[in-house]
């Protein structure tokens, strides 16, 4: 209510987030795993007898990874925060303005990066061998710290510990419950994904059958911590998670479209099965390296790119329907309001401050509760969309299925009066072309309770 | 001791220390990907795992006997072959004048037992009990699990048999 | 001491693992009971060219391997499935049965990117002239298999029997009545009666599990049989090149296993979609009911069926004729356009394809908007 | 939707978000003073980016001087990486002291605002096709720059937009009711296009300055005349971009509400400008001097007081968005919490941060200039 309410078509403000998300955290987990590859491998070539020739071919993967990760890591990490800025406005304020300095100090890791990788990189003719591989550990540890950050910030959201809106514990909320386990399957994850862009590089050494074996084996042992330890580390944050979303996800392994949260069990198993691929393309890769080309390469990487999708929309997908669990709802409804009936039951359109005037059960009046209520999760058509899930409302149900609609726990509850529901209901009624007025839709809606009440006196027993 | 003696010897013992080494990692490697290709899998297990399957006795313990009616077994010595929640039950009413009642699948080969007046028989591979289930020859190991049976309403239900001793 | 005279050829000995080694033995011991070795040979010598379309090559790979998924899938649903209660046991595996929407999603994918797959590697065919002769064989079987394929999304869309099933392949069966002569007969022998019910399902259940996958299995054989035997085509550029700048990768097994990361890919690429995007299941069909709104056949039925708009009322029939030619013309294609190196009228079939693919795609397009 | 007569008419109230219930981490100076700090090196950085491209492309187009080329060609990605970095901080800190209008402003003007993430993708991706590619030719050179430029200048118009858009709180509810997805620009605010172009300009200035520097350095280390063209083709953009700025602010005072101007230009705001306006004078005189005695020394100080210089008028920007919202919205009105500790971590792991990163950018920048050196010399 506080802020205007982006109502993205088709995609919805929150896939827009997952979609530049997504596309961020490979690239991300590329960027800090990749500065280990450069210092293992800088090392790794001080060591051997054709050094220099590893060092050539570091060269192109530092190419690679110096355009890959600052065109599209560093512009999307930026865009994630402007697509949140648009989508949850509300939420992003409460966390930069609890945040701020963490983000200042992280920005401070990007600086360090930028200016270390460059340094680095167009320092490759004339830096010392010493300096060479101190500047590729130097690095890799100032990027892990912007890990080490944006971790406390991304976790904090989904389970805020003893953090709370009065106690202000910025301690508590960054290294929260979930905080270690995720940083540790985020740091073995990037070393994974860094071993991929490796392969994918090697791919680029034509006519030397041996130098691309050695090199796309050394690549392909990077998979392996991840291979056995992450298993481990998700049993650790599974019981991190809050209750309800273990609940949701054993109510998930069933149904599609609708009801239940099954999505969430759905991602998940897509993270697993994702985890096998890159176990078994790994080892295809390191078994039979000669085979291995562009395609192969690039296909593992995608297998990461669809298992960074899984696990990245179970987590917000755990988060349902807040976007700071406990503290605020998704659609920016504050949890101590939602506890509070005398707030809950207000008209909605006067107590809004995003409404153009709109007068109460006039045909807008739903639209209008649709966009600043609904629309920051749903679309009207496209992601989430309403058309088809209001489609086999009756007026009267519709009425009664706003006011229930926090029941299953996966949405906020609803704010507003009962015309407030009637107006909404008569909202969707129109989409599927039932030109009904809220005040029809409020009538039939007494009607039936009416009819119920009078069923009840007469049998109480059958009523039930 | 020459250096590249030395050298030679560390070689010579290092080589079947090292394809040791070089046959653990693979089978570890290779138990690891197993894993995970098992979480994978995991799914298809759990689709074609069957179903709990519900309790015949239902919310309020009991289940109606079907194809027997209260007058079958009215006399002492009577019984008969019929249903409860899909399996086949036998119900009797013996010499005492008692009811009882046994799931009908033998405890040998899970055919369905008959009542035979006298006895329980088992056609399949000629097994035979007591009226009061116990097995008295043939294949069979174990007595018929009993039920407990009761009158309601006009018709026979089934529940289950209390334990009788304990300890 | 094994005193049977040993069969297998010096070139084997030299190829096999050491012959006191666990596998050396068994292949020698295999080997002299089955002289397989120039079977053997023979596939290890198939190359395929390397250059810098090579990638479509892997089409063909990545349709198989979508196929075998549709196999196992097929048969997992199939475990549930009743075609006397088609609506209620969809609906169980979808609602009950855990993990089943993930099984039903993964098979609907797999059937839309299989024939996506076909399609590009129709085309890709098409565009490097890989169907001139001595390929005639391997084109014709491609072009059944792409139709039978088709024939099984048309088939298994269907079984559901939810309302959009019902209504999009009765639309699509009641074109076939329009034929003249037989159009009746054989759309009421594929229905089952003149309308579709619940007598059609029996027989669509039976070509969907049965027919098709037998009749694909050996047509796919067939088509494979005759890449092995003729290898792979080369485009004229690289036909053209020197021999010593010819660049080959042995397809046994340099490029199969190169492969298998890919199909890996395909493999995450049908869990991530049905995660994302699950099959959904509409009401249970309702023959007397409206149909529902925007009901439209499947995307890859799409350009035929928006292409038919185009000729309305007695002209339809003309439209059929005209869509009919195009099967026939893109089957003849090997008769037409058979020089080695492309002549001026194999570019002019290249160009005729070009516009054949954009008035494809622009008609999908179309009907994905109308 | 039939809303806009039912709007005009009403709202005699703007829909301002209520502050964020955390408050401020500190007190709002401070807080200012960051901002300040970093948003005038976030202009260096666009301003040199932005210049150096349209100097690249002059230069292409011209067939110039080959060093100034392959200069710019090798530092603009590096430019706009830091450009984007630089930008970081600005954009918190706006978000901390005005969050609530800003947030609205972009969700109104939402559909234009994420477009500025893959147009930036493309820019910076065309700069870095530019650096690799080298071997391709003019004209497909000249379509990727002029791509990064048309996408640079769309960001800083959409930018522009949205800044001005969040000071006019009164303006928000028609464009949000008329379309929910936020596809809206500011093309209503009167002052949009002479800050357009007085943001915009500065880049020929900034620019200009680097090609100073780098041709009087390039003649040093190696030498020669051999950086000559690019410094004077540096000094005369220089001085055409002063024109430009200052024909765009005489333009903007033209525009400007003249309550608000004559309420900024108090005080602070009136010594702010005034002393901006004299180190443009002095920073400009200080670059022409150095270019033509081609002396390092004077070039270096006045590309330093350009720095000062946009602070001070970063800080009559910020005293002018004040009055715009003073109606509605004055930074007091905000509670204070303040996070000492976290901010300390911050200071500190700054400072040292970037300590760190000067000592090593000069061990290493010294041995690639004695390399430079000792490849060129002679």
């Amino acid at each position: 209510m506080n802020y205007p309410v982006w109502n993205f078509p088709i995609l919805g403000g929150s896939l827009v987030v997952a979609i530049i998300a997504i596309i961020h955290i490979l690239i991300s987990h590329l960027a800090i795993g990749g500065g280990a590859f450069l210092a293992v491998a800088e090392i790794w070539s001080n060591k051997m007898a054709d050094g220099e020739r590893i060092r050539k071919w570091l060269h192109k993967f530092a190419t690679f990874f110096l355009v890959y990760t600052t065109v599209f890591g560093a512009i999307t990490g930026v865009g994630i925060w402007f697509s949140i800025q648009l989508a949850s406005p509300e939420a992003t304020s409460l966390l930069i303005h609890q945040f701020v300095f963490a983000w200042a100090t992280e920005w401070v890791t990007f600086i360090g990066e930028l200016t270390v990788l460059y340094l680095y990189y167009y320092g490759w003719n004339s830096n010392s061998r010493r300096m060479q591989v101190f500047l590729a550990v130097a690095y890799f540890v100032i990027a892990w710290f912007s890990l080490f950050i944006i971790n406390g910030i991304l976790t904090f959201m989904l389970t805020p510990g003893a953090w709370t809106l009065e106690n202000k514990d910025i301690a508590a909320g960054f290294f929260n419950p979930g905080y270690f386990p995720s940083l540790f399957i985020r740091t073995l994850t990037m070393f994974l994904i860094a071993g991929l862009a490796g392969i994918l590089v090697a791919t680029q050494i034509k006519d030397d059958e041996a130098f691309k074996t050695k090199i796309i084996r050394f690549s392909a042992k990077w998979v392996i911590p991840a291979a056995i330890l992450v298993p481990g580390l998700v049993v650790w944050y599974w019981f991190t998670l809050p209750e309800s979303t273990l609940a949701f996800y054993d109510a998930g392994m069933v149904g599609v479209d609708g009801g239940k949260m099954e999505g969430l069990a759905r991602f998940f198993w897509l993270a697993v099965t994702s985890g096998a691929l890159i176990v078994m393309g790994a080892s295809v890769a390191a078994w039979k390296p000669k085979a291995v080309h562009l395609a192969t390469a690039i296909s593992l990487l995608l297998v990461a790119q669809v298992g960074i999708m899984g696990a990245e929309f179970f987590r917000e997908m755990a988060r349902k329907p807040y976007v700071i669990r406990g503290v605020l709802y998704s659609n920016a409804l504050w949890q101590h309001n939602a506890e509070n009936s005398a707030y809950m039951n207000r008209p909605y359109l006067s107590e809004a401050k995003w409404n153009p005037e709109i007068e109460e059960m006039s045909a807008e009046h739903g639209e209008w509760i649709y966009r600043l209520q609904c629309a920051t999760c749903h679309t009207l058509d496209g992601y989430r969309d309403l058309t088809y899930r209001t489609r086999n409302w009756t007026p009267a149900f519709g009425v009664r299925f706003i006011e229930k609609l926090d029941e299953q726990k996966v949405m906020p509850p609803f704010q507003g009066t009962l015309k407030d529901r009637a107006a909404l209901t008569a909202y969707f009624l129109n989409i599927h072309g039932n030109p009904v007025t809220p005040a029809q839709v409020l009538e039939l809606y007494e009607q039936e309770e009416r009819a119920k009440a009078a069923a009840m006196n007469a049998n109480p027993k059958e009523a039930n | 001791m020459t250096e590249s003696k030395k050298e030679e010897k560390k070689q010579a013992s290092d080589e079947p220390k090292n394809e040791k080494r070089r046959k653990f990692l693979l089978a570890a490697a290779g138990g690891v990907g197993v894993a995970w290709v098992g979480a994978a899998a995991y799914p298809v297990y759990k689709y074609l795992a069957p179903q709990p399957v519900p309790d015949p006795f239902g919310e309020d313990g009991k289940a109606l006997v079907d194809k027997i009616s209260p007058a079958d077994v009215a006399r002492p010595g009577t019984g008969k072959n019929g249903g409860y929640a899909s399996r086949g039950i036998i119900v009797l009413r013996n010499g005492d004048g008692d009811l009882k009642a046994f799931d009908s699948k033998c405890t040998h080969a899970g055919c369905n037992v008959e009542f035979q007046g006298d006895k329980i028989h088992c056609n399949c591979h000629g097994g035979n009990y007591d009226l009061t289930g116990k097995n008295i020859s043939g294949p069979p190991p174990k007595p018929l699990t009993e039920l407990k049976v009761f009158e309601q309403d006009g018709a026979l239900y089934v529940s289950r048999l209390e334990p009788e001793k304990k300890g | 001491m094994d005193t049977q005279q040993t069969h297998i050829p010096k070139e084997a000995e030299a190829a096999l693992p050491p012959a006191d080694s666990r596998m050396g033995k068994f292949y020698r011991a295999l080997l002299k009971r089955y002289p397989i070795w120039p079977v053997i040979q023979f596939f290890m010598g198939k190359k395929v060219p390397e250059h810098k379309h090579s990638a479509w090559y892997m089409l063909g790979g990545i349709a198989l391997f979508l196929f075998l998924i549709q196999l196992v899938t097929g048969v997992l649903l199939m475990v549930y499935y009743k075609p006397g209660q088609p609506w209620a046991s969809v609906n169980r595996i979808v609602m009950e049965v855990p993990f089943g929407a993930l099984i039903r999603s993964i098979h609907h994918w797999s059937a839309n990117l299989m024939i996506l797959t076909l399609f590009l590697h129709m085309f890709s065919t098409l565009f490097m002239k890989a169907y001139r002769p001595p390929r005639e064989g391997t084109w014709i079987t491609g072009f059944i298999l792409l139709t039978l394929v088709t024939l099984f999304g048309f088939s298994g869309y269907l079984l559901p029997w939810d309302d959009l099933a019902f209504f999009a392949v009765r639309i699509g069966v009641s074109e076939m009545e329009k034929l003249p002569v037989l159009g009746t007969f054989a759309a009421d022998l594929a229905r089952g009666g003149p309308d579709v019910s619940m007598e059609t399902i029996g027989r669509f259940y039976a070509l969907h599990v049965v027919i098709l996958p037998l009749l694909v299995l050996a047509l796919i054989a067939l088509h494979l049989l005759f890449v092995q035997i003729q290898g792979v085509s080369e485009p004229d550029t690289f036909a053209a090149l020197p021999l010593e700048k010819k660049k080959y990768r042995k397809f046994f097994s340099d490029f199969m296993i190169g492969e298998i990361p890919v199909w890996l890919f395909m493999f995450g690429l049908l869990i991530a979609l049905s995660a994302a995007a699950p099959r959904g299941l509409a009401p249970e069909a309702n023959p007397m009911g409206a149909a529902p709104e925007g009901i439209k056949p499947e995307w890859y039925l799409l350009a035929p069926y928006q292409a038919l708009k185009l000729f309305p009322g007695k002209l339809e029939l003309v439209g059929m004729a005209i869509m009919g030619l195009g099967p026939l013309l893109v089957i003849a294609l090997p008769f037409i356009d058979k020089n080695v190196p492309t002549d001026k009228r194999g570019e002019m079939i290249t160009q005729m394809a070009i516009a054949g693919l954009i008035g494809f795609l622009g008609m999908t397009i179309w009907g994905l908007l109308s | 939707m039939n809303f806009s007569n039912l709007i005009s008419a009403t709202l005699a109230q703007a829909p301002i978000p209520a502050a964020d219930p955390l408050g401020y981490p500190m007190p709002a100076v401070l807080l200012q003073l960051l901002s300040y700090l970093t948003l005038a090196l976030h202009f260096m950085a666009v301003n040199f980016t932005l210049g150096g491209l349209i100097y690249l492309i002059w230069l292409k187009v011209r067939k110039g001087d080959d060093g100034a080329k392959s200069f710019l060609g090798l530092s603009l990605p590096l430019g706009f990486s830091y450009l984007v970095t630089l930008g970081i901080p600005p954009l918190l800190f706006v978000q901390v002291m005005y969050g609530q209008m800003f947030y609205s402003s972009s969700v109104i003007i939402g559909a234009a605002w994420i477009l500025v993430v893959p147009l930036l993708i493309l820019a910076y991706g065309m700069l870095y096709l530019n650096k690799l590619k080298k071997d391709s030719t003019t004209n497909a050179q000249l379509i990727v720059l002029g791509v990064a430029l048309l996408t640079m200048l769309s960001v800083g118009f959409i930018y522009v937009n949205n800044l001005t858009l969040s000071m006019t709180p009164d303006t928000w509810m028609e464009k949000y009711a008329a379309t929910p997805s936020g596809a809206n620009l500011n093309l209503s605010e009167p002052t949009l296009f002479a800050r357009y172009v007085l943001f915009m300009s500065p880049a020929l200035v900034v620019g200009g300055a680097a090609l100073v520097l780098m041709g009087i350095f390039r003649s040093k280390w190696r030498g020669n005349n051999s950086g000559d063209a690019a410094g004077s083709l540096g000094m005369r953009g220089l001085l055409l971009g002063r024109v430009i700025t200052a024909a765009a602010a005489g333009a903007l005072i033209a525009v400007l509400p003249k309550n608000l101007l004559s309420d900024t230009l108090v005080g602070a705001g009136r010594v702010h400008l005034i002393l901006g306006i004299a180190l443009a004078l002095l920073s400009t005189a200080l670059l022409v001097l150095g270019a033509k005695k081609k002396n390092g020394l004077l070039a270096v100080v006045g590309t330093v007081l350009l720095v000062l210089e946009a602070a001070m008028f970063v800080v009559v920007r910020d005293m002018l968005r004040q009055q715009y919202l003073a109606p509605q919205f004055t930074l007091s009105d905000v509670s204070v919490h303040e996070q000492w500790g976290m901010f300390s971590i911050f200071a500190v792991s700054m400072v040292a941060g970037l300590a760190f990163l000067i000592v090593l950018t000069v061990k290493v920048s010294k041995t690639a200039i004695a390399k430079y050196k000792e490849t060129h010399a002679g």
